[in-house]
């Protein structure tokens, strides 16, 4: 393949917030959206080029025997820590990073393009589009690199990405807190990726992608059999690296950033914290996927891990009343669907379904759920608030939004022909045909998603009408707000009918998808049953909501409070670790160890002034000094001759 | 009776004592002077018994005496010239008024 | 056996230069304790005299009792009115001064009389016999001439201390 | 003499302050003239003679220091004026000369006595500069020493606060570890020569002394801990709070920027390559205590409230890191100290002059007194920010860069010892997030605190040039690293072996 469309790909997103960050000052908004649009929409043309003719071209570099390949475009020496262990910053392509290429560039256009109506009046517009260049610069760089550092170079940048744009509106408090929680919570997780990278790196001696997964089994002889309490060195670097994407993907326990994440402008939340970054933590399972086969310990524990927070994060949304907590929570258990579906995959059953399938719901997800959030920054954009509670009815106001909304709910809810439906059926069969345990409980997740999704939908759209909107009357967006939603809509109509398997697989054979009829009807009961609740209890304004409520008022509380993971949190960080380890170790410094040192200059300064009245001047008492030396010292002298 | 050399070493190492007890104790810059003179005048003395006793043959003991003289007039000379300018500027010549110089 | 004259003349001028000694360093009256001195000033001439350093003696009443004595008044006259008393400093010290002084003498006049090497039995006649009279010849020669044990140079050196003593005496105490 | 280039960036630190000294007090413009273009000059002669010295190099001149010349000085006791240069010191070379730069311009309204003030200045970069030239141990000393004594009146005379405390407390501290360092530095020449030719060069010292382990062991400890005090080493750092809190801007720059750096070097230079088997053995002791300075210093900054004191601990934190990779005793390590030097360095020294910069402004340097400063001065909080992401680590700054090299060259132990220690280095990643984002978020972020505040103005040109300087080098290094390591693995050939041959 030709090496500058590559280059090009990245070049063109860091070039871009260059420009703006630097330029951005002298720059007309018009001017800068223009440039970060059109800066966008060339990328996503390589982006679907570079695809294309991977997936399509049949060039025996990427496709052998019918078999998808890995292919290095460039793989660039960036810093030789030791002769082996080099850091290259590459472009490696295959079936997932050319699909991520894909879903990321028409996600980040979509977004860019929304931006233009909805942040139009916000001040800093300039510096917004830098940002999504930047971003949109680093998550590119995350999806094609060669070698784990250099997605560690680059998860790195989209973390500061991520802080930046949460933190756009940097005079709101809650903004900046919510900021610094994503940058830190995620930091602590990628610490532990990093010290999996330190560990696989020494066994292994190279970070290369392609040299670790391709022979997964040498890998595990290079650790020689080492364990380290009671696991082997391999799984716990596994399981390291895994809690580096925990953190990105949201994953329980360090789940609490995302929903404080929604602080930032809607479209961010939509581009950023539900379709690109947030499934890194996926996507890098999934990179190193034949690694993890080895040490299935490290995949049941992703599975354990995303089956809790699938659950939790399901019930959880179905207490809120932010329409923009909600999604985020249902991003979280959707995430974590992917998760599971990673984890349950084996190649004896049905050849690694579970990995296409997570895959391929990753694809979807992206979609509709970008498409959710986006619809939801129109609804907050017309009502200016985030509460359901403030909206209701507003069908007959916002078609358009009405009717997209409506393809993404149900597309998330899993209902035929949405492309939900066919990624979470394929998951839900690699569930059942690992373990039914894991098939039923995810089926029942499914069925809350469905519930919690059509209540928003139900809350916003049906209900009761807000009587403040007689005084200001919502409308549907401009064309550069309904364009995105109107293109997101039809994709997720039509995505379930790509045949993915042909694409996508953990070994690029082909597989042919077929509808698991027994596992679909389930799942397509247990949404409808769902749907249909929501549809009893939120269609029409009544008291049933509240009576519930009532009814168990602890349970509502707790998870309202999303079971106070947050004050948890608020109790290690800032009581535990700022104000006793902290405090106590500023404490002991000044008054410790900076106090031993000054009574070194306090003890010789009094030792000085005790003695210094011995220098008064008088010559008369030095002499009577002097004399008394004198004698003293003739005294000594004698008694040693005598 | 014999007038041994313990005979002038004696009263040179009684009035040495004199002369620290006035050096030390008195406040009048010329009075410390005076001490001063006394002291002197007892290691001239001993320089003269000892040359006497130990080499009569010798006249070391007699000529650092003759140079001490000199020198004790010189330093004599130049110290009450300090005291008196000192009188002028302070006034008297109490030696703990003579502070001046000090910091 | 050293004449009875002498002793006796050792005696009253070992006693008054004692006395005068103290006296000279407890008088009350600055000037009275510059008499005082010059007693013990020509007590020590006496002392030369009596140990055959006649010259020596000479110069010690010119220059100590002729000259310093003198300069001692002028200045004492200059700066003090007749009826000023010089006391001592605080008692403490004056007990600190007791207490060296005596320590000190102490001291030194017991490893005087420990001493193992006295000549005990040199008596003043014995020793001025044992060595030639001092002439003035001989002083001169000393003083004047550049062999061993003569001392040229410091006799210069000497005269040069005096000569800038004299332009520094002058140049401190001129008035401005 | 002259012929040497190494000998000119004295020569122009000279030139410099005799320049100065014909100023007038008054001509504010004359100074400023003679410093920018003594600062320019030594900055292209760091450039030149870096370009130089990799040209030699990729001719394949492999000798393991280049431009040595030595001169004798004092025959009794064989010292000579000894310099050369190896990629370290050349790189350190560079970093000086673009400190002093930035320093130059960051300090542009200097007041009282700007005259004075760059006059110790100056003598304070001879010192710097001719440390780094020095392969004569004595020499060495002796600049370091010109190095330390103008920053007690720097401190005293134009700084803030608690000066006079501050200033004392600084020079006494980094006395106290000359004195270490001195008989550490005597301990060695006397046992430098084993057939009676004592020396105090390097080279030499390195090719044929062998000092008894024993001996060893005793100098090691002292020369660590001597230049250890220079590089902030709990529990020896205490100096570092109190004196960057009340030292004038450029004067912080320069101290951290710089001065800090000569411990880091020191160490290297003399404590591991000269007594490698000491290094061997006693090495435990001092990860532990670089370990603690990492983790404390970075705690510490947790809860500061002070701007500059912040940026002291962190510097403690961040130079224990630069200890702790050099007593890896890996190459890769060793790699990261020297690439984490340099970052340190630069954004210590931005950090510093930005912080300048901002009380300038506000007469305050308390975080809660301040807020929404990026609303007024959007160029100082987005170099403020710039400054903050490359000591938390940013892919794309230095700091990033250096932090990886150590962690992945410390991993090259593999026992339980030091792994433990590399694990808690790697938490002060995430510490340092913490206190880097806390000064962000109540710093420049959040709504204004202060109407005072907001008619202040922007940076002026001369405080753009000094931050553009930095931030250049920041991102270039952070950018492009891998010419550093070119530049500077030669050198480690020679400490690793000997370091490998005192092992066996």
């Amino acid at each position: 393949m030709d090496i500058t469309l590559p280059i090009l790909i990245l070049a063109i997103p860091i070039t871009m917030f260059l420009i703006l960050g630097i330029g951005g000052v002298k720059m007309s908004r018009k001017m800068a959206g223009v440039l970060g649009i059109l800066g966008m929409g060339t990328t996503m043309t390589l982006a679907y080029t570079v695809a294309f003719t991977y997936f399509f071209s049949g060039d025996p570099a990427f496709i052998l025997d019918g078999v998808r390949q890995q292919f290095q475009v460039f793989d660039a020496t960036w810093l030789a820590f030791t002769e082996k262990l080099v850091v290259n910053i590459g472009f490696l392509i295959d079936p997932i990073s050319a699909m991520m290429l894909v879903v990321i560039t028409t996600i980040s256009f979509m977004v860019h393009l929304y931006s233009w109506g909805y942040m139009e009046h916000e001040p800093g517009f300039q510096r917004y589009y830098a940002f999504l260049s930047l971003f949109s610069f680093s998550m590119l760089g995350l999806v094609v690199a060669t070698n784990i550092f250099q997605m560690y170079i680059f998860w790195e940048l989209v973390g500061v990405s991520s802080y930046l744009l949460i933190g756009f509106f940097y005079k709101l408090p809650s903004a900046v807190s919510a900021s610094k929680k994503a940058f830190i919570v995620t930091r602590f997780a990628d610490l532990g990726f990093l010290i999996g990278i330190l560990v696989l790196s020494y066994y292994t001696d190279t970070f290369n992608f392609q040299a670790l997964t391709s022979d997964p089994s040498a890998v595990l002889s290079t650790t020689g059999g080492a364990t380290f309490m009671g696991a082997s060195v391999l799984t716990w670097a596994l399981v390291l690296i895994y809690v580096g994407g925990m953190g990105k993907s949201a994953m329980m326990p360090l789940h609490i950033w995302l929903p404080d994440a929604m602080e930032g402008p809607t479209p961010v939340s939509a581009l950023i914290h539900a379709a690109t970054m947030v499934v890194a933590g996926v996507y890098l399972v999934a990179r190193m996927f034949p690694l993890y086969l080895v040490e299935e310990g490290a995949l049941t524990f992703i599975t354990c891990v995303g089956a809790i927070t699938a659950f939790y994060a399901a019930v959880v949304a179905c207490c809120q009343i932010d329409i923009k907590r909600i999604l985020a929570f249902s991003t979280i258990s959707q995430i974590a669907f992917m998760m599971v579906a990673l984890g349950v995959a084996r190649p004896d059953l049905h050849e690694g379904m579970g990995y296409m399938a997570s895959m391929f719901h990753l694809f979807t997800h992206a979609m509709f759920k970008a498409l959710l959030f986006l619809g939801a920054g129109a609804l907050i954009h017309a009502v200016h608030s985030n509460n359901y509670t403030e909206m209701g009815g507003l069908r007959k106001y916002m078609p358009i939004t009405h009717w997209t909304f409506l393809i993404g709910c149900l597309a998330i809810a899993g209902i035929w022909p949405f492309s939900g439906f066919f990624s979470k059926d394929e998951m839900l069969a690699a569930m059942f045909a690992n373990d039914w345990l894991w098939g039923a409980w995810m089926t029942m997740v499914a069925g809350l998603t469905a519930f919690y999704m059509f209540r928003m939908y139900f809350m916003v759209f049906w209900w009761e009408e807000n009587p403040h909107y007689k005084e200001h009357k919502p409308h549907d967006a401009p064309w550069q707000m309904s364009l995105p939603l109107i293109v997101l809509a039809a994709v997720s109509c039509v995505a379930g009918f790509i045949p993915f398997g042909e694409f996508v697989t953990w070994n690029g054979e082909p597989y042919h998808i077929h509808i698991e009829l027994q596992v679909a009807v389930t799942s397509l009961i247990v949404a409808a049953c769902g749907i249909a609740l929501a549809a009893w209890l939120y269609m029409k304004k009544n008291n049933k909501p509240a009576a519930m409520k009532n009814a168990m008022p602890v349970l509502w509380q707790a998870a309202n409070r999303r079971f106070y993971w947050d004050e948890i949190y608020m109790f290690i960080t800032h009581t535990i670790i700022f104000n006793i380890i902290c405090k106590s170790i500023a404490w002991f410094d000044r008054h410790v160890i900076d106090a031993t040192m000054d009574s070194f200059a306090k003890i010789s300064q009094k030792t000085s002034v005790a003695i210094k009245g011995m220098q008064s001047g008088n010559i008369q008492v030095y002499v009577l000094w002097y004399f008394f030396g004198a004698v003293i010292l003739a005294a000594i002298t004698w008694i040693c001759l005598l | 009776m014999d007038l041994g050399i313990l005979w002038y070493l004696v009263p040179s190492v009684l009035m040495f004592a004199c002369g620290v007890y006035g050096f030390v104790t008195r406040k009048n810059l010329i009075a410390i002077l005076i001490s001063l003179e006394l002291m002197l005048n007892a290691a001239d003395l001993n320089f003269v018994a000892f040359n006497r006793y130990l080499f009569p043959g010798m006249m070391e003991g007699m000529v650092f005496t003759l140079f001490a003289i000199a020198i004790a007039a010189a330093e004599t000379a130049i110290a009450i010239a300090i005291i008196i300018n000192i009188y002028r500027v302070v006034g008297n010549t109490d030696i703990n008024e003579v502070t001046k110089m000090k910091f | 056996m050293d004449s009875v004259g002498n002793i006796i003349l050792y005696f009253i001028v070992a006693i008054s230069m004692l006395v005068f000694s103290v006296m000279a360093v407890t008088s009350k009256k600055i000037l009275r304790a510059a008499t005082y001195l010059l007693f013990v000033l020509l007590s020590t001439a006496v002392f030369y005299f009596q140990l055959g350093y006649q010259f020596l003696g000479a110069v010690q009443i010119a220059v100590y009792a002729g000259g310093i004595m003198v300069l001692f008044v002028f200045s004492i006259l200059l700066t003090h009115r007749p009826d000023d008393t010089s006391g001592s400093i605080e008692s403490h010290r004056r007990v600190a001064g007791v207490c060296g002084s005596i320590l000190g003498a102490a001291l030194l006049l017991f490893a005087l009389f420990s001493m193992p090497v006295t000549p005990e039995g040199g008596s003043l006649i014995g020793v001025l016999q044992a060595g030639p009279d001092i002439t003035m010849k001989m002083i001169g020669e000393t003083l004047l001439s550049t062999e061993k044990y003569h001392y040229l140079l410091p006799f210069e050196a000497v005269s040069v201390l005096l000569l800038a003593c004299i332009i520094g005496g002058v140049v401190v105490a001129r008035k401005r | 003499m002259f012929g040497n280039i190494l000998i000119w960036f004295v020569i122009l630190s000279i030139v410099m302050m005799a320049g100065l000294g014909i100023c007038r007090n008054s001509s504010m413009n004359a100074i400023r003239a003679v410093m920018t273009v003594c600062s320019s000059a030594l900055l292209a002669l760091a450039v030149w003679l870096c370009v130089w010295f990799l040209d030699l190099r990729a001719a394949g001149d492999t000798s393991e220091m280049l431009f040595t010349g030595s001169w004798m000085w004092y025959e009794p006791l064989n010292i000579h004026l000894a310099v050369g240069v190896d990629g370290i010191s050349v790189l350190m070379l560079l970093l000086s000369a673009i400190i002093v730069f930035a320093g130059t311009f960051a300090s542009w309204k200097i007041n009282p006595l700007p005259k004075n003030f760059f006059l110790w200045f100056a003598l304070l970069s001879t010192g710097v500069f001719g440390f780094f030239i020095s392969i004569d141990i004595f020499t060495m000393f002796m600049f370091y020493e010109v190095a330390l004594i103008p920053m007690y009146l720097l401190i005293g005379v134009w700084g803030t606060g608690r000066k006079e405390y501050s200033a004392m407390k600084l020079t006494l501290m980094l006395m106290g570890g000359s004195a270490f360092l001195m008989l550490g530095l005597l301990g060695i020449y006397w046992h430098s020569g084993p057939d009676g030719q004592l020396t105090w060069n390097i080279l030499e010292i390195s090719k044929n002394a062998s000092i008894d382990p024993s001996w060893q062991r005793l100098l090691f400890c002292l020369t660590f801990v001597g230049f250890g005090v220079l590089g902030a080493m709990f529990p020896f750092h205490t100096w570092s709070p109190d004196g960057h809190a009340c030292a004038p801007t450029a004067v912080s720059m320069l101290h951290a920027g710089v001065l800090m750096k000569l411990g880091g070097y020191g160490c290297f230079r003399i404590a591991i390559y000269l007594l490698p088997q000491a290094a061997n053995e006693l090495a435990w002791i001092f990860i532990i205590l670089t370990g603690i300075s990492i983790v404390y210093g970075a705690f510490s900054a947790c809860v500061q409230t002070d701007l500059k004191y912040i940026n002291a601990y962190s510097s403690v934190s961040h130079c224990g890191m630069v200890l702790f990779a050099i007593l890896m005793l890996t190459q890769t390590a060793m790699t990261g100290a020297i690439l984490q030097m340099l970052s340190h360095g630069l954004m210590t020294a931005l950090f510093f002059a930005l912080i300048g910069m901002i009380y300038g402004r506000t007469h305050t340097r308390d975080i809660r007194q301040m807020g929404g400063l990026m609303k007024i001065m959007p160029y100082l909080g987005v170099c403020y920010m710039i400054a903050g992401f490359a000591s938390l680590g940013l892919p794309g700054l230095s700091g990033f860069v250096a932090e990886m090299t150590i962690f992945v060259g410390s991993f090259e132990h593999a026992d339980m010892f030091h792994r433990c220690f590399v694990i808690a280095a790697t938490c002060s990643i995430v510490i340092t997030a913490v206190y880097i984002l806390r000064v962000v978020g109540k710093l420049l972020l959040g709504p204004v605190q202060d109407d005072h505040h907001l008619s202040l103005t922007d940076a002026t040109w001369f405080e753009r040039f000094s931050t553009v300087t930095l931030i250049l080098a920041i991102a270039g290094i952070g950018c492009f690293p891998n010419w550093i390591n070119e530049t500077i693995q030669h050198s480690f050939v020679p400490i690793i072996q000997s370091i490998t041959q005192a092992a066996i």
